[in-house]
């Protein structure tokens, strides 16, 4: 059967250079960076090299501003407690945007808990922030502006480089959650204007386990992980050396590759937004048309639920997934699709396509084929759809 | 191993008894978009026995399975054979479902008996009162709780206004 | 030159077992767990598989009671915080040892800034912890107490079944850093009577990045990742599968080959401690001589400094430490040997030697050969030592 | 990369000058086991040149190689000249020292500074006065902080009661 992996931003595969420059470090190079002796020379220059090499995909000028973590998530803790908590004398407000990925969400409402307030910057239909409008939520007790520079499940990407003149008029922190865009697009710190920056590995083929926090020199934070002295007291516990010299390898590969990489996933990208509307009637495309990921085609397809779809999907080898992977077993509607203001009903047909550098057109022409027959069969059987036809009928 | 038993994938893929009765005798529907499920069943009765059972399910994979697991369960049943349908015995039927999907898409227990009330009500063998029921999935021990506890989970006051 | 590694306790290798477990993971089965296509079916077992395995070797009943981080240092941050601000109500003192690692004493100062009080108690100088003064130190308002298992840098091992009998009695939540013990010794968290237990997959030979904090069912814990459902919602992020399958890999074989393991590094650990101190004057053995870890010899070589011995003993091919891998870059002496009373001259004169499945008597031989000579170097450049020289023929 | 760089790995497996001077014209001992490090350098001065300079210490491979270095630039100097030796003149000599090293190991300088200026006190060419030194590492910019910040960063409060 043929098998179509289009669920790249639940969990990609490694290049194999990637796993390549991985594997003396799961072999004999197994020493700890911090051991005086033979056995940690190698461990610590992998680290740094590392280092410049994740420093390098983010133009950050300085690789001692890249902290490394164990994941996306930890990375967007670290950053939302460690940033606010390091300016506690200086206030409690914090802003956000309404469609932060929960690790950020959560983390700000941890941090409710800890006396802080939140407030939410509202989207737009197609999930985007205006800069004015987090001007508007900046208060003189705020301390941290977090808003993520692309949303993982309908793709659109934020104008950071206007928030980030309004946040540094108003002398507040601003950080971003990049994990969906580093590796993917064109990410320079210095461009965007941010103090602190997430990103994580396994989104462009490196390992998962590996994820860093770009912290400018000068920014305090608090450590997540308090322990040891490892990343310069920033982040304690033994380094997974084989993870961060996997995302090392996977950042340089990545910013050699960007631009191709680019062009030739829009272009798939393009097949499947152009041709699903086309083929299916009812199917509206979520997110910014122009302002979105490469490789990221997001939909909801009325009057059926998004799992069902995408149970089906798989039985013809096609792999997807509905709203993120991490909400797709919770029992919420996504709240991003809610806060662009799709109504719950529209939500649940949620449908995200996230292609790879492995993807071919034929594996769009694929999904185009199987898709109509499996939409058609759900909405014939589907309650809500009966009534719309009725209603139709009624009304025509 | 699957998210899903083999026996759940199999009613999921070929559903059962799908489709609507003209003129059913008994109409339930129950569910909310904001659930994440809906279903329609509808009954033909003849002789105290379900002579028909038919759906309509939005839903997920294990919504659907449901529905045409109650759908076989019930045909052919007596209504009193009908009405001792329940979750718990319809999962236990599909092989099991998923524990996150238990409450959420295990409605059809509760459509169709919904359905059958409707029957009984209509032939004036019950007196119509569901006060007790949540308005979204229709579970009876809602107790009025601000969160569907017993059934769809759904945070009713938050639901309402949003 | 031959090449003697005793320095397990900062980085081990892994097993080739281990390592085979791990790579379809970082091939053909990336998918993401929480996945409903086919691709999150092999990991999702993998990590169920995984954390039987675990829970096995740790005497857990409930394998959903472990929950995997991403370093000892992650699950004693996530215990002593996430213990102690679910029980916030209730009151805001902790209870920790003097020797604890400073993943611990370092979290324990963190809630120190949310307005936590922390009581330190104190050890004997074979670094044993009695009983009765953590009783004395528990007040109506504590919520947690934390007593590591074993030290890593003195290897003595705490009395916990006793320890537990009295938080029992006393009705409050008991934490262990079982980092050094697991996989090491027969740990059984129903026999310790803990309620929470940190462990580390690298101390037997799993892969670092992989870590578990086991969680008694019913103790409630916050947690230290918040954002998505991973972990049953008590730890957020991607899970790191390969990671996670190559410390169930080392759980399962650990738990197989534990007394086996035991004698044959009880038997070389013996073999230097007893070894050293005949052959060089003024050597002490530090920790506990009964109470201890298997394979874990650590001296103080009085009038010398750790680090100059840790080096040369480099030249002539021998790994070891001087204090833990995390403080030898740090410019305080080991509290821990502090803690037990020994001075800072003496203190700076630590050396830990740990060995791991692979070594020989013949390592030992090695170490017992090229050690007395740059003791006997060290000593003749030191002024402490002409300074003792000078003072005790002074007195004769 | 190894920590060290192999100048310093050379003066710490073959420090020079090693050893004590009976009788030296100067001595001057930094240092102290809190820190990790201590030092005890001699001189012989003849015709206002260091004609031997020796020492003993304890500590790291830094304070070694460091103290090795030292006698060494010390050695055949004039007093001017050996003044002018600072931690950075030495480090520099050394091809570098790891950041965390600079400041706690490198106290050779300091020591032969203070066996001149003990010199020069025997002489009379000094008047004794050290009230704004570190008592553990002698550094001069002590300036009464309860840290020793510009020499080896001991908690001079703290140490002084434990
Ligand atoms: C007793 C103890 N606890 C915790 C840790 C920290 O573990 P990790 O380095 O995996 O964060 C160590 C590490 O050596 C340890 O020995
Ligand atoms: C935008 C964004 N932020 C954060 C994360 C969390 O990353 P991780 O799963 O590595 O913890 C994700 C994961 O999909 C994401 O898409």
């Amino acid at each position: 059967m043929t098998k179509v992996y289009l669920d790249h931003s639940a969990a990609a595969p490694l290049l194999p250079e990637v796993r390549e420059a991985m594997m003396p470090y799961l072999g004999m190079d197994f020493g700890n960076p911090l051991s005086l002796h033979d056995w940690g020379d190698a461990p610590r220059d992998a680290l740094e090299e590392a280092r410049v090499q994740v420093a390098a995909l983010i133009g950050a000028a300085n690789p001692e501003e890249v902290i490394f973590t164990a994941s996306g998530t930890e990375s967007n803790n670290f950053a939302i407690k460690g940033l606010a908590l390091a300016q506690q004398n200086k206030g409690k407000h914090i802003v956000i945007s309404a469609i932060e990925h929960f690790s950020v969400m959560n983390s700000a409402k941890f941090m409710e808990k800890l006396g802080y307030e939140v407030s939410e910057v509202p989207v737009d239909k197609n999930g985007l922030v205006d800069p004015e409008n987090v001007g508007k939520a900046i208060r003189p007790d705020t301390v941290l502006v977090s808003i993520m520079h692309a949303n993982g499940e309908v793709g659109t990407i934020q104008p950071l480089a206007e928030i980030s003149k309004i946040t540094k008029e108003k002398k507040v922190v601003l950080h971003t959650d990049a994990v969906a865009t580093c590796g993917a697009i064109p990410v320079s710190v210095k461009e965007l204007g941010v103090d602190a920056l997430s990103l994580a590995g396994n989104p462009f083929y490196g390992p998962k386990g590996s994820a860093a926090l770009w912290v400018r020199r000068g920014v305090r934070i608090l450590p997540l992980m308090d322990g040891g002295i490892q990343e310069g007291g920033r982040r304690a516990g033994t380094e997974d050396i084989a993870a961060i010299i996997g995302m090392g390898k996977a950042a340089q590969i990545a910013a050699r590759d960007l631009v191709e990489r680019g062009q030739k996933l829009t272009q798939i990208r393009d097949q499947l937004i152009n041709g699903l509307p086309a083929k299916i009637p009812h199917v509206v495309v979520t997110g910014d048309l122009v302002k979105r990921l490469p490789g990221h085609a997001s939909f909801c397809v009325e009057f059926i639920e998004g799992e069902a779809m995408l149970m089906m999907l798989n039985s013809q080898g096609v792999a997807v997934s509905s709203g993120s992977s991490c909400t797709s077993r919770a029992l919420k509607a996504s709240h991003v699709l809610l806060a662009m203001g799709y109504n719950h009903e529209i939500a649940q047909g949620s449908l995200l396509f996230t292609m790879g550098i492995q993807n071919k057109p034929e594996d769009i022409d694929h999904v185009l084929n199987v898709m109509p027959p499996i939409v058609e069969r759900l909405r014939e059987m589907s309650p809500v759809y009966s009534k719309f036809i009725k209603a139709n009928k009624g009304g025509q | 191993m699957p998210v899903y038993s083999e026996k759940v994938m199999d009613h999921f893929m070929h559903p059962r008894n799908v489709g609507e009765i003209e003129n059913a005798d008994g109409v339930g529907e129950v569910g909310n978009p904001v659930c994440g499920d809906m279903m329609t069943f509808y009954i033909k009765v003849k002789d105290g026995r379900l002579e028909d059972v038919k759906y309509k399910t939005f839903g997920c994979g294990a919504a659907i399975a449901v529905s045409s697991m109650v759908s076989e369960m019930a045909k052919g049943a007596t209504i009193e054979e009908a009405q001792k349908i329940t979750p718990e015995s319809v999962a236990k039927m599909l092989e099991g479902l998923p524990k996150q999907k238990f409450h959420c898409s295990n409605l059809g227990a509760q459509a169709l008996n919904k359905a059958i009330d409707d029957y009984l009500i209509k032939t004036g063998k019950l007196k119509a009162d569901d006060s007790k029921c949540c308005p979204f999935c229709d579970h009876e021990d809602r107790e009025n709780d601000p969160v569907c506890q017993q059934g769809c989970q759904v945070n009713i006051s938050e639901a309402k206004t949003s």
